[in-house]
């Protein structure tokens, strides 16, 4: 592999639509290691932060920065949204399109594409027009879709948030599989459990910022932050 | 009938009738075969038009009072400045139509049953020759003076027209007038008021005191005095009833 | 090429000294225009959600003619209106033939179905969003139309513009209805027409230039006024 | 309105003789335009996405002098491509005045605004929708247009149509770069306007039917080879 | 109270879609007391199920009967949908629309609207465009919506997918509520221990059919088919 696209370093990065402040000013480092997760009340900012990070929120102020120039580091990344975003095609079609972006031939992209569809318990579907799924069939997609480009780094917003228990620990497997063959994992829950089997370290958003990051056992341990100590509880976090 | 007021003469006319009578004339300007429709329907209170054929089918279909000249201009032949068939040099306008049969030089017709696209087929009947066996150089553009004019400026090819429509042409490009006089040329135009007894709403009375006015002394000077590049386009022949 | 430098010269001289016979015409163009597109709108854009929400028999030959009238060739409708106002006509006793009215008539005519037609097209999207929605909140035909034409309204400007652009630059009908009557029915495309026909192509290419001149700043000020392109959802 | 019917039987009995005048006629109305309309879509569509996707200066000052080119008059259009492709414009070599090819010309400059402006409208909203996924996907320019306008192809049918409807009934601009020229440039608007003018309304009025239930025949022909009334989403 | 709308009757009620058979035939009856979870995995039909007994799915087969005629019980019904449909209002304006549906004036509703947002964890984004909302804000907007309706029978489709810890707690309080004042509830959900805490009885879908229905209590202690049983250990339904 050629040289890696991390660490991403966040410095003073805002977020600002019309105005007014979204997220921000955020100082953080995603090493080249590790599955972090994002957690936070809603509206804390943790999507806003995940798309700054992946270079769809424009930064305001302040840098967000690959360790390879940003041109190159583009192609390398993937994202699942909170709400999956069908393409009116059918279900192979959605899943195989990054690999004909690629320039993968249709044929092989299809099969492939077929492949990962069965993998996410969407072999039956493959024939289907994506936007007819189920909303859990839909996430599946969504995260086949991602992890078909197989990226250097993977940005997850709430991805099992419609999703069975059993799929959810399938796609637990499935991450932690990657995460083991050197994909770096971001991903944003508001499952306590998942989010305890998962993390290598914890970032807690609160009122638009970044106010706690930490390992995560320690953070689920000893949170520092009176507000981390409500959240995890389900606290009113005032 | 379109060279009425392409010729601009309907500009000298219309504000001195408003001066003179206070009648505020709307000018609708169509073909003559649209004219006569307008008339058949009631639509307009009178017209002028160009055709007699049809004029006198019109009064006999009781369509409207009577006709009353009023004046006349003439049509002429136009060509390509370097007049392929020679026609400059013909001394009746039918044998310049022979000649440019036989050099099948490029011709337009108006094509659309108008006064003047009448007036070209029975000239091209004088000549012994019909235009449905032309060959692809005869062109019907089917369209109005200026239409058609413009068609042969586009094509350099020769076009029949009167003269008030070619005088106040702007597009002439190559073009130049090629051949005028013949008698048989002459193009009288004529006031139809229509009849009240089949349109009722139709101001008689009005009409009445427009036609005095257009066969009168006044309009005869302007008329006979209108010019373009100092050449007369109409000459006014109404008759005192 | 200087010909037509020259007649743009011309007709903007007509404009910026306020010629009157030239401000008449532009007047009546605006008034005719602006008036046929507000009737066709209130016609055409509930029909246009009409036939979205609805779903019957016939509903897709129902679009396709739809579809197919906004090829009406003006002219043919500048006849059936004639026809119809002359005074051998069945309306015939209002005599509207050759006034503004009979040119408004002949209008919304022809702009009607391409407003309804553009309409259900943006509507279709918006409904795909809003079904559930609507039919849950057991909402009546009317509210789901003025639910969907208002929360559309941005992207209906577009079908009430195609309506104003082929309105204001329509000439066949309006010449056969209307008369291109001085002081009375002309407007700016008949004008336009009228010096074309003496072959005054420098003034009618001015005059041309005017109308553009005049559509693009009506259409600049519609969208600064409703904003379209400030949000980008809506 | 006797006479109308019998314009109409007379036309129907033209076509349904198969009378060689009007069948060419016919077919060169259909010739032109459906070439027009491919050409016109071909520069439309991808020039509506691309002003979709693309965030520059002047965009909606661009956005609103595209929708007012809609409103091209096309006597102007038809006086632009006349001077251009007149013997002496600057296109005048080619010799191609008075032939199908200038009215295609025409055509596709008055519809190509209307093809934008359409599809443009339609492609906004699909690209709110594929927005954020397109560009995570990191996707180039070409490869967004592409998507755009092919899962939005049958929404930007209508587009196409409205274009298709624009230029079947177009006559001002047709008659003056193609002159209406018996059987070489004469279509049926051409010959709707030339028997107006002689007052054959009647018989004007039965070409129009056969006009409009041309226009008719090929939206339901289009409408069901998309199947676009089929699937309520797409 | 008029004439209880309740209990409604699915007879034999079959969802079909261009000749394939989504969910059915399903035989249930919803009572006029209670609090109805629909559990079962990603694709087994819940949604068409509640779809079904809303109206908003066409009855292919069979029939879906309420105590009342269908033209009354309509208005009487509210649905939040698995992913919030958002209209392009202001936030005030979305919650306030069933209320003006009903002919409430404009400004009562809106203010109404308000005390609802402010319930709901909203009161700051009432101005703010609701597709703006995040993704947690969207589904709490939605169920304001729905309450204020204050239907007799309320169907919830995930409608804490995307809640944190304390929105979810706060919504239950909020729902039960809503049960103590008469509401019927129908809810579908993947949360085990939300349908633990709310269930006071459980419907079982498997593969477009109701595989098991039992009362809440019985469902989790002792499940009467191996895939339901299955279902809730979060193994592998087969
Ligand atoms: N385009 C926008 N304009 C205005 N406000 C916005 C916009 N996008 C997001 N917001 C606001 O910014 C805040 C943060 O949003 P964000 O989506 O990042 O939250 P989140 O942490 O992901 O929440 P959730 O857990 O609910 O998904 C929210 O209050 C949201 O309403
Ligand atoms: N319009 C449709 N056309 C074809 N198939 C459909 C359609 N709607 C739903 N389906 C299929 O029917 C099945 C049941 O869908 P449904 O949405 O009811 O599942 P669900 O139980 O709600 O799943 P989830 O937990 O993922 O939301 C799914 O496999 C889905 O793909
Ligand atoms: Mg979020
Ligand atoms: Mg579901």
């Amino acid at each position: 592999m050629t040289h890696s696209i991390l660490p991403l370093t966040l410095d003073g990065a805002i977020a600002r639509v019309r105005g007014k402040t979204l997220v921000g000013p955020v100082d953080l480092q995603i090493g080249e290691t590790g599955l972090t997760i994002v957690m936070g009340p809603n509206g804390s900012g943790k999507t806003t932060l995940l798309r700054l990070m992946h270079g769809l929120q424009r930064v305001s102020g302040g840098r967000v920065e690959w360790a390879v120039p940003d041109g190159m580091a583009r192609g390398r990344q993937s994202y699942v949204f909170q709400s999956p975003i069908m393409m009116r095609r059918k279900v192979v079609d959605n899943i195989a399109y990054p690999l004909i972006l690629h320039g993968v031939p249709r044929r092989q992209a299809r099969s492939t594409a077929a492949e990962w569809a069965a993998r996410f318990g969407l072999g039956d579907a493959l024939d289907r027009p994506a936007p007819y799924l189920s909303g859990g069939e839909k996430q599946k997609l969504a995260l086949a879709r991602a992890l078909i480009r197989q990226p250097e780094i993977l940005f997850l917003d709430e991805p099992c948030a419609n999703l069975d228990g059993r799929a959810i620990r399938e796609i637990e497997t499935i991450l932690q599989q990657a995460q083991a063959d050197g994909t770096r994992i971001v991903m944003a829950t508001h499952d306590m459990g998942q989010a305890r089997r998962l993390a290598t370290d914890v970032v807690f958003m609160y009122g638009g910022k970044v106010h706690e990051t930490a390992p995560a056992p320690d953070f689920f341990k000893q949170p520092t932050t009176a507000e981390a100590r409500a959240f995890i509880n389900g606290d009113i976090v005032e | 009938t379109t060279s009425f007021q392409n010729s601009g003469l309907s500009d000298v006319l219309l504000p001195q009738i408003k001066k003179d009578i206070g009648l505020d004339v709307q000018l609708i300007v169509v073909g003559t075969g649209q004219a006569l429709k307008l008339g058949e329907a009631g639509d307009v209170d009178a017209i002028l038009v160009h055709s007699r054929k049809a004029e006198e089918a019109f009064l006999k279909a009781g369509f409207g009072t009577h006709r009353r000249e009023i004046m006349y201009n003439d049509f002429i032949l136009i060509g390509p400045s370097s007049d392929p068939a020679q026609i400059s040099e013909a001394d009746t306008a039918v044998t310049a139509l022979q000649k440019i049969a036989a050099a099948k030089a490029p011709f337009v017709s108006r094509g659309d049953d108008s006064g003047t696209h009448k007036k070209e087929l029975s000239l091209w009947q004088a000549a012994g020759l019909d235009p449905a066996t032309f060959g692809s150089w005869y062109r019907a553009a089917g369209a109005g003076m200026g239409a058609t004019l413009n068609v042969a400026s586009g094509m350099d090819a020769y076009v029949m027209a009167d003269r008030a429509s070619w005088l106040n042409f702007g597009n002439k490009g190559d073009l130049k007038l090629m051949f005028a006089g013949d008698p048989v040329l002459f193009n009288q135009y004529a006031f139809i008021p229509v009849n009240p007894q089949r349109h009722p709403h139709v101001k008689t009375a009005l009409v009445a005191q427009l036609e005095d006015w257009l066969t009168g002394e006044t309009a005869a000077r302007l008329i006979n005095g209108y010019k373009i590049n100092g050449e007369t386009l109409f000459t006014f022949n109404a008759t005192k009833p | 090429m200087n010909d037509i430098a020259q007649g743009t010269i011309d007709a903007f001289r007509l404009i910026f000294t306020l010629d009157p016979d030239l401000l008449e015409v532009v007047g009546l163009s605006l008034r005719v225009t602006v008036t046929a597109v507000l009737i066709a709108s209130l016609i055409g854009l509930p029909l246009g959600a009409w036939l979205v929400i609805n779903r019957f028999r016939f509903r897709r030959q129902t679009i396709a003619v739809l579809n197919a009238l906004m090829g009406l060739p003006p002219v043919v409708v500048g006849l059936f209106v004639y026809m119809m106002l002359s005074r051998s006509g069945p309306f015939g006793v209002f005599g509207l033939l050759f006034t503004p009215t009979a040119m408004i008539i002949a209008q919304v005519i022809i702009i009607t179905p391409l407003i309804a037609s553009i309409s259900h097209q943006t509507i279709r999207d918006l409904w795909a969003e809003y079904h559930d929605l609507l039919i849950s909140l057991n909402t009546s035909r009317w509210q789901r139309i003025t639910a969907l034409l208002w929360d559309g309204r941005r992207a209906l400007l577009t079908a009430m513009l195609a309506g104003f652009g082929r309105a204001i630059g329509e000439v066949g009908a309006i010449m056969i209805v209307g008369g291109n009557i001085d002081h009375s029915t002309r407007v700016l495309t008949t004008s336009i027409a009228l010096e074309t026909g003496k072959g005054n192509f420098a003034f009618a290419m001015g005059l041309g230039f005017v109308l553009i001149t005049l559509a693009v700043t009506i259409n600049l000020l519609m969208h600064s006024l409703s904003r379209t392109e400030r949000a980008s959802v809506w």
